[in-house]
């Protein structure tokens, strides 16, 4: 298992852990590191630029905003996490079946995907929101339906090309069954761009929960949520009070970046055809056919 | 070998080729000394990975971006490459040397028409009218033989059989009059009677326009026909340089000796066993299969009423162009497809109307081994369970039982234990064939299907697949059904020959008999479009004049 | 026109509807004072600031040159002026005000409200057309709110002329025209409205008292104040209404800018449903008033440009009283009401503000702060205005920020408006029968001396029960670029645009 | 009767053989769009009779509006009514304009058109561009800032961004034009052509319109092309990299092609994914815009959308998403029809 350090060892891995790291500490010790509560009002501390007291400065209620970036670590992630592992343990199931299946039901699914997908993401995001009620969970639940076709699809797309491959009719030729196939054989396959897409997801559910919350339809003050924090420095942004929104703003720069770059690290580690060029430098197979014509 | 007396269109001085970033490999290239004069055909041979392709894009000034000429220097007409200006060296490649590299198909450009990537090629090099250059590239695709030139022009790459985009990529190489041809396995993956009419054509055209070739090949064959001289190749070095009839009569080398030895066939005739031909164990009788064609309504009849008989421990080779059905009719015995019409008698049990579960317990007799190594195994699994799952899912075995029978399996296909914890991809495709093997017959099949195992390997790992196979053939004494393309290796296993034409069966008989007087004139041809390496005596410069008459 | 004839104005939002007989908004308000023109003025006087604001006092003709109250204060009779004429040319006569009478009446909304609820007329009989420029109205019960109603923004009269082309068989009220559209004999009328974008005011030239000096308002959408700040400092627009305290703060330093201030009738407090658990205790009410740290508040909120509220009553309206105002900042009192309400380890409620008000959300978390050193838990809920008056109408919402002022100066009418267990508008279900028996019988006596101490025993029942969390009186202040002059007052906290020039 | 039309269809021309199918699938996708439209608005809490007419409605008033909008009818008959409204172009009245909801996503639309065109040039003008020299030129310092800014692309917020430009470039240096609305509110509008405010601005000649609305334009489209050009610039690496990497890249260099035609060809054959991620982007800028055009008061559809969920606009919020989707499903399939006429392998 040589391999796994190289891998691990660039650049972009050691910050995506380290950035990863980070944020798992910031959520265990929330408490710990934060000088104040991320919650409580001090209103005659209100917009107070960074200073040795508050390190972030203040927002416009008083409230510490060092204490909140970091608390909202906890909420940010929770809200993504849940709802990729949601959208992953419905989607995952649900695009194997319709991508080994051909029947009614799965292009039946694939139309109604279709119509989930022909809205933009954004926007149907902010109606359900509305429709469900602004909760921290509605929020997870919307971003979950957004994902589940997202993995679905890929699933499916992975299984349909994999169930042409000669590896699968050898399978069968071994007197393997179809649920073996679906989950010995293509799950194990189809799971790698899965997983890739699982850290980028989480990503896109920070900027989507992010931006949801900045427009005022997504989670609700005084909760700490780096959009929210945003939008309630955004009015004074104008006037001159950057760091309101700035520190928040960073949060999730730094926090997307972070899946982003373990996204490109889950996709080296993983991918047996690069690592396969690495290995075997010479085969005995003549390049250019795969067999004959 | 004595020197030619007169200058040489390339020279090439004990040229090296190293890795730009340090490292204790030895370098890709050394030691090269070439000569090549005008009017000649050089043949370089040798096996994947011995830097032949690299060779030709030194020549072309056009190595990979992390590999660098380290010494050494090539002279086009005694200029020296290196001192040419970007536009000079521009000019020279496709003006002076042009290269035919592999696999046509993929070195086209797939959105443009053929006519408009040669009338691209032609005026990067020679100040001519767009109307022009469309006339001379319309001419030279006539030339090359496309039938209906005018109108092929205006077709675009994948509308395009193999040899025909093989001949566009020669006229794309002749258009603008170079003094050199590269071909670089220019008809790797061309079926033989096509490669050989590519090939023909292309001595032929060049010959007539004084153009002299470096003909790069796997395939001995193609240089006992085609070349004056011969270069053999081995990591990154010239073995030998000689003139191919001396060559092909006494190599020098240890190494040429086993090139030319394993690209021979072997007809060690096996003793065919007693025979019970009376009950055979598999009746094949009118089996047909139907493929939708590309067109809606359209069909394709890949297996069109085909009948064939195998004894119990005999073999039956299945040969045939790409596309005549081999595969399907395979496919067919096995059950991944359903066969529209047809008997397919397996010990006496008709097996296609079978349900699925009633077939299941008749798997573990009848198993294939597939055409292409490494797809055929699922790359996330380790060797250990790719080749005991018939194990598991067939028969019920405690997981030490399975062990053993893996570590007896890989034993039989002549694998080191150890290779049961390795992934496909950690194996060289030879390695990977072998896994197929042993998967396949790790259930102890009566009956197995061999699609090409011996196809895309390289020289001598082919003839120890043979071997392998003739060994578990008369160890397990199976019976099989052997298809391939490759003639050579048939003459080496099977007992009895079919022959393949779009889906029919034209021409069957016993191994020795059709290959010595073939009846169908398909068959003629399929033979006479194998190059052989026995009996050559010269340069033929074109197999259809050494065998006129058998191919029209 | 020139330059200095338009001017160009930004607020949160446009007006909802330009109907009268529409929902009473900050910016319906606006609309309607300078679209509609009523039948009575208060006159106008200068304040200690500077700022026109109207002396209510003094009561004068609008539409009406002038009107007789009969001596039993149980009819009032108006006498309409002779050659007003709308932005459509058609002169005004008692045809319009019966048929504005008659379409309020028909509408079953403001005016109807007004008419039955204060002046508690029971039959459309009580409005007469005496003849083409009078017009009278009696009431059944005397009151001393005949004259003054008249003034209310939302009581203009009505083209009929132009109105009744506009009418269908399913709109015989011409709502749809009058949603979008202006016709009355008001200084401006609309030329463009885009809700939710713009609306353009062109004067009237006809306009009684002459025509406006400046010919063209262009009032600009900006939901974001300190955008509006912004715009006004970099003088892309003259007008910036609605600032954040914090933002008139700074526009005070800008020279370029000009803001005025004048101390109105708003209050600003926090409602609380007093039919619910645990508000249903007046111990619990109490205890919250006890908890508001006011002085903090008015500084970092408010940037004291606020006063803490001290009545139900607003401050500049007779008969005030805030002398028995006893909360003070004391978490120990609070914690002690509540156990004795049987709360000891506090409760959890819900707090509803409106969206895009940074000032109540501001507010919202220092209450939920400040009540939270007391164990009261509080959630916030953020919601579109129309949603939390639908939540606190119908009583679903424990707590909601009310800002809201009476447009009638008289104390028992602003008591009959929030206090009164039988108005509408008391969202707090505040109920105690005595404090009703006062107001109603205010709302029909004519002896002004009793009234006053009446209205100040209520106000001081009322402080005591605590129906609110009494917050503050936030003032009203408006930021113009220097150039602008001529702002003035009424009740509404409307701009007139008519008195502006540039 | 089917062998028929196929004849038929095989007689057109290509180009038309590839898009009239599409727009018999229109039909079908747009039901669907209106089925979930109709029934997504059909699970929000209130009464939409109660919100139509405020608060002050009596229920009277409230029983007679239902009635007129047939909410007592059965939902399938609510839902016929709903798609027949639609046909005849009438989206409801918005609660909060009181105007009819087409007219006014017809009065924002060119707000947000205009936005996202340029934006989109924008971004397809630095993805391309970035994507082709790094590849073309491996290692260099473009190669090493691209990879640098594809992933910080991604990985910024939008409306974030959109406020730091605005901070440093109106608050700060004064650079940039106020950040509110589409022309200085002093200008009045040009006349409408287009109802981009730059073309009509041109058209009508009037220069300072011009001016004001370019400058208007920029920080907002920088926000979305910045954001949105890594996703396309990265997307385009791989693909342009993988055709740069091709054999017939290299076969045209051994040809002695020259490298600016070879640059030219492999462009044309990265164009098919190319064209489908830049229709997928439009889609999203239309989310984006929705940010965007808030903290810009923009006053295009994503500020009405906004506006509509602030009010609770629920007839506004189900016309602007309906129009988005139908956006949506008109740009995939120009995109479908576009990638199946550049690519000619596509068989129809
Ligand atoms: N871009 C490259 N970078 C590094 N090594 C390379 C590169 N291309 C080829 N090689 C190595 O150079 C050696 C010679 O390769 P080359 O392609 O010339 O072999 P070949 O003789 O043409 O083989 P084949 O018959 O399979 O075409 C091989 O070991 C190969 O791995
Ligand atoms: N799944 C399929 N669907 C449609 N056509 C098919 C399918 N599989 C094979 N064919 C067609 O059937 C014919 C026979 O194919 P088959 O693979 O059996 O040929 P083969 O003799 O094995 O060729 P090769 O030597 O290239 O492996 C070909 O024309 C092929 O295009
Ligand atoms: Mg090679
Ligand atoms: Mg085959
Ligand atoms: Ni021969």
């Amino acid at each position: 298992m040589s391999r796994i350090p190289h891998s691990l060892r660039s650049p972009a891995a050691v910050i995506g852990f380290a950035l990863l790291f980070l944020q798992i500490l910031l959520i265990l010790f929330a408490p710990l590191l934060s000088p104040y509560s991320p919650v409580e009002a001090d209103a005659l501390a209100s917009l107070q630029p960074p200073s040795a007291a508050h390190w972030f400065g203040t927002d416009i209620t008083g409230m510490d905003v060092f204490s909140r970036v970091i608390y909202a670590t906890r909420i940010n992630l929770l809200i993504s996490v849940v709802s990729v592992a949601v959208a992953f343990l419905i989607g995952v199931p649900l695009g194997l079946f319709i991508g080994y299946y051909k029947g009614i039901v799965s292009s039946l699914v694939m139309r109604l995907f279709d119509f989930i997908q022909a809205f933009p993401i954004f926007v149907l995001g902010m109606a359900l929101v509305a429709v469900m009620g602004q909760e921290i969970w509605n929020v997870a639940i919307v971003l979950a339906i957004l994902f589940t076709p997202v993995f679905a699809r890929l699933i499916r797309a992975e299984v349909l090309s994999l169930r042409e491959r000669p590896f699968v009719a050898a399978a069968r030729c071994s007197g393997a069954s179809d649920l073996h196939i679906m989950f010995g054989h293509l799950l194990l396959n189809a799971l790698l761009p899965a997983m890739v897409q699982v850290s980028i997801s989480i990503g896109m559910a920070i900027l989507l929960t992010a931006g949801l919350s900045f427009i005022g339809a997504g989670v609700r003050m005084p909760v700490p949520e780096w959009g929210l924090m945003v939008s309630s420095g955004a009015q004074q942004m104008i006037l001159g009070v950057w760091w309101v929104s700035l520190f928040p703003g960073l949060a999730i720069v730094f926090s997307v970046l972070c899946f982003a770059l373990l996204g490109d690290v889950i996709r080296d580690l993983l991918d047996p055809t690069k690592t396969r060029r690495a290995v075997s430098t010479s085969t005995d197979i003549i390049p250019g056919i795969g067999g004959p014509l | 070998m004595q020197e030619v007396p007169s200058v040489p269109l390339l020279r090439i001085d004990s040229l090296r080729v190293e890795s730009i970033t340090p490292t204790s490999a030895p370098p890709f290239l050394q030691g090269i000394n070439l000569r090549l004069m005008p009017n000649e055909i050089l043949g370089v041979v040798g096996e994947t990975g011995a830097g032949k392709s690299l060779l030709a894009r030194a020549i072309l000034d056009l190595l990979p971006e992390d590999l660098r000429v380290t010494e050494g220097e090539i002279f086009s007409r005694e200029r020296p490459l290196s001192r040419l200006s970007p536009a000079e060296r521009r000019a020279f490649r496709g003006g002076e040397v042009a290269l035919i590299g592999t696999n046509a198909k993929e070195l086209l450009d797939p959105v443009v028409t053929v006519g408009s990537q040669l009338v691209r090629v032609l005026r990067s090099h020679h100040r001519v009218s767009r109307r022009e250059a469309w006339a001379r590239a319309v001419s030279l695709l006539a030339e090359v033989g496309i039938v209906n030139a005018k109108e092929r022009a205006h077709a675009y790459p994948h509308e395009l059989s193999g040899g025909m985009a093989q001949r566009v990529v020669i006229a794309m190489s002749l258009i603008s009059e170079p003094k050199v041809v590269l071909a670089d396995d220019a008809t790797l993956g061309l079926d033989a009677t096509v490669s050989v009419q590519v090939l023909d054509m292309l001595v032929e055209r060049t010959r007539k326009m004084g153009v002299s070739v470096i003909l790069i090949t796997h395939d001995l064959g193609i240089v006992a026909h085609y070349c004056n001289r011969v270069a053999v190749m081995r990591s990154g070095r010239i073995e030998e340089i000689r003139d191919t009839v001396d060559f092909l009569a006494r190599p020098d080398h240890r190494y040429s000796q086993d090139l030319l030895e394993a690209a021979k066939a072997r007809p060690i005739p096996w003793v065919r066993s007693i025979g019970k031909a009376d009950t055979p164990l598999l009746e094949v009788s009118n089996l047909v299969k139907i493929f939708p064609g590309k067109r809606p309504g359209e069909e394709v009849r890949a297996v069109d009423g085909v009948s064939f008989l195998i004894p119990p421990s005999e073999t039956l080779a299945l040969v045939g162009e790409s596309g005549s059905g081999k595969t399907t009719i395979g496919q067919c015995l096995v059950r991944l497809l359903q066969s529209d019409s047809g008997r397919v008698l397996f010990d006496g049990q008709e097996i296609t109307t079978l349900s699925e579960a009633r077939f299941r317990p008749l798997r573990r007799r009848i198993q294939m081994v597939f055409q292409e190594p490494y797809v055929a195994l699922n790359p996330r699994w380790r060797v250990r369970h790719l080749v005991d799952e018939p194990l598991r899912m067939l028969d019920k075995l405690t997981s030490a039982e399975r062990l053993k029978r893996v570590h007896g399996m890989l034993e039989l296909v002549r694998l080191p234990a150890r290779y049961a914890e390795l992934y496909p991809y950690e194996l060289t495709a030879g390695e990977q064939k072998r896994v197929g093997m042993a998967r396949a017959l790790i259930s102890r099949p009566d009956f197995v299907i061999f699609d090409e195992p011996t196809t895309a390997l390289d020289i001598r790992v082919r003839a120890q697949i043979i071997d392998l196979v003739r060994q578990l053939q008369s160890d397990m004494q199976l019976s099989a059904l052997f298809i391939t393309h490759d003639l050579n290796s048939v003459r080496s296993l099977a007992h009895n020959v079919a022959v393949m034409n779009r889906g029919r069966i034209v021409e069957m008989g016993s191994m020795e008999e059709v290959f010595a007087r073939p009846k169908d004139p398909y068959t003629q041809k399929l033979l006479a479009a194998e190059l052989g390496i026995e009996g050559i005596h010269g340069p033929q410069g074109s197999a259809a004049a050494k065998k006129k008459g058998t191919v029209d | 026109q020139s330059a200095s004839e338009t001017l160009l104005v930004a607020g949160p939002r446009t007006p909802e509807s330009l109907d009268q007989e529409y929902p009473p908004t900050e910016a319906g308000h606006e609309a309607r004072r300078n679209i509609f023109e009523r039948l009575l003025v208060y006159a106008m006087k200068t304040d200690p600031n500077g700022a026109r604001v109207e002396d209510f006092t003094k009561i004068e003709g609008g539409l009406a040159e002038s009107y007789e109250i009969a001596p039993d204060n149980k009819s009032i009779t108006f006498h309409l002026r002779h050659g007003v004429k709308s932005a459509a040319g058609n002169e005004m006569t008692a045809d319009d005000v019966m048929w504005t009478f008659q379409r309020g009446w028909n509408m079953k909304a403001t005016f109807h409200w007004y008419m039955t609820q204060i002046l508690k007329i029971e039959s459309f009989d009580a409005f007469q057309r005496i003849d083409d420029y009078t017009v009278k109205v009696s009431v059944p019960n005397p009151s001393l709110l005949l004259a003054r109603l008249w003034v209310n923004n939302d009581l203009g009269i009505i083209d009929s002329v132009e109105a009744k082309k506009h009418i269908t068989v399913d709109d015989p009220w011409a709502t749809r025209f009058l949603s979008t559209g202006s016709a009355s004999f008001a200084p401006y009328y609309i030329s463009k409205f885009s809700p939710g974008q713009e609306v353009i005011y062109d004067a009237n030239p006809y306009y009684y008292r002459g025509p406006a000096k400046l010919k063209k308002i262009i009032f600009r959408e900006m939901p974001t104040s300190s955008n509006r700040l912004a715009a006004l400092q970099a003088g892309s627009i003259d007008v910036a209404e609605w600032l954040t305290p914090r933002e008139i703060a700074l526009a005070k330093q800008i020279p370029t800018i000009k803001v005025w201030e004048v101390f109105g009738n708003y209050t600003h407090r926090l409602e609380m449903n007093n039919n619910m658990a645990p508000f249903d205790k007046v111990e619990v009410r109490q205890a919250l008033n006890y908890l508001v740290p006011r002085p903090q508040i008015a500084q970092s909120v408010y940037m004291n440009t606020a006063r803490p509220t001290k009545s139900p009553v607003s401050e500049i309206y007779p008969a005030y009283t805030d002398d028995s105002f006893p909360y003070k900042e004391d978490v120990a009192k609070a914690k002690e009401l509540l156990a004795k309400a049987g709360y000891k380890d506090g409760f959890k409620t819900e707090l509803g503000y409106r969206t895009g008000e940074p000032l109540e959300e501001q507010m919202a978390v220092i209450l939920k702060t400040a009540f939270a050193r007391a164990g009261v838990t509080v959630d916030l809920v953020q919601l579109p205005a129309s949603s939390l008056v639908e939540r606190y109408t119908k009583g679903t919402m424990p707590m909601f920020f009310i800002r809201d002022m009476a447009i009638v100066p008289d104390a028992a009418y602003v008591a009959n408006l929030f206090i009164n267990s039988q108005s509408m508008v008391n969202f707090s279900h505040y109920k105690n029968a005595e404090v009703d028996a006062l107001i109603n019988k205010a709302l029909i006596s004519t002896d002004e001396k009793e009234r006053e101490e009446d209205m100040k025993k209520v106000q001081r029942v009322v402080v005591d029960e605590a129906p609110w969390v009494f917050l503050f009186n936030p003032g009203y202040q408006l930021a113009t670029s220097a150039k602008v002059k001529g702002f003035s007052w009424y009740t509404p906290n409307s701009n007139s645009w008519y008195d502006f020039s540039k | 009767m089917l062998t028929g039309l196929r004849r038929f269809q095989q007689m057109l021309p290509r180009s038309l053989q590839i898009i009239l199918p599409r727009l018999l699938l229109l039909a079908p996708q747009m039901f669907g769009v209106l089925f979930v439209t109709f029934f997504l608005i059909r699970l929000l809490p209130g009464d939409p009779a109660v919100l139509l007419l405020g608060n002050m409605a009596t229920p009277e008033a409230v029983a007679q509006l239902r009635e007129r909008l047939g909410l007592n009818d059965s939902i399938w008959v609510q839902f016929i009514a709903y798609c027949r409204n639609v046909l005849h172009g009438d989206l409801g009245i918005s609660i909060f304009t009181s105007h009819p909801v087409l007219t006014d996503l017809m009065e924002r639309a060119p707000a947000t058109l205009e936005l996202i065109f340029y934006a989109m040039i924008l971004t397809v003008a630095i993805g391309l561009l970035l994507a082709v020299v790094s590849v073309v030129r491996p290692g260099g310092f473009t190669d090493v800032a691209t990879r640098i800014y594809g992933l910080a692309a991604g990985a910024i917020p939008d409306f974030w961004i959109g406020l730091i430009l605005i901070f440093v470039f109106f608050s700060k240096l004064g650079w940039a034009a106020a950040p509110f609305g589409r022309i200085d509110a002093m200008l009045s509008e040009p006349p409408y052509v287009t109802g981009f405010y730059t073309i009509d601005a041109l058209v009508a000649g009037d220069f300072g319109v011009l001016h004001s609305a370019a400058g208007r334009l920029l920080l907002p489209v920088i926000t979305l092309a910045v954001v949105n050009a890594g996703a396309l610039m990265k997307m385009t690496q791989s693909v342009f990299g993988k055709v740069w990497a091709s054999p017939f890249v290299r076969h045209a260099r051994a040809s002695g092609v020259p490298e600016r035609v070879i640059i030219r060809a492999a462009l044309r054959n990265s164009l098919p994914p190319i064209i489908t991620i830049v229709g997928f982007l439009v889609g999203f800028l239309l989310g984006a815009a929705v940010l965007v055009e808030t903290i810009f008061s923009w006053g295009g559809l994503g500020q009405y959308a906004v506006q509509a969920v602030m009010n609770s606009d629920y007839p506004a919020l189900q016309g602007f998403i309906l129009v988005a989707a139908a956006f949506i499903l008109v740009v995939y399939l120009i995109v479908d029809i576009l990638y199946e006429l550049v690519d000619p392998r596509i068989r129809v």
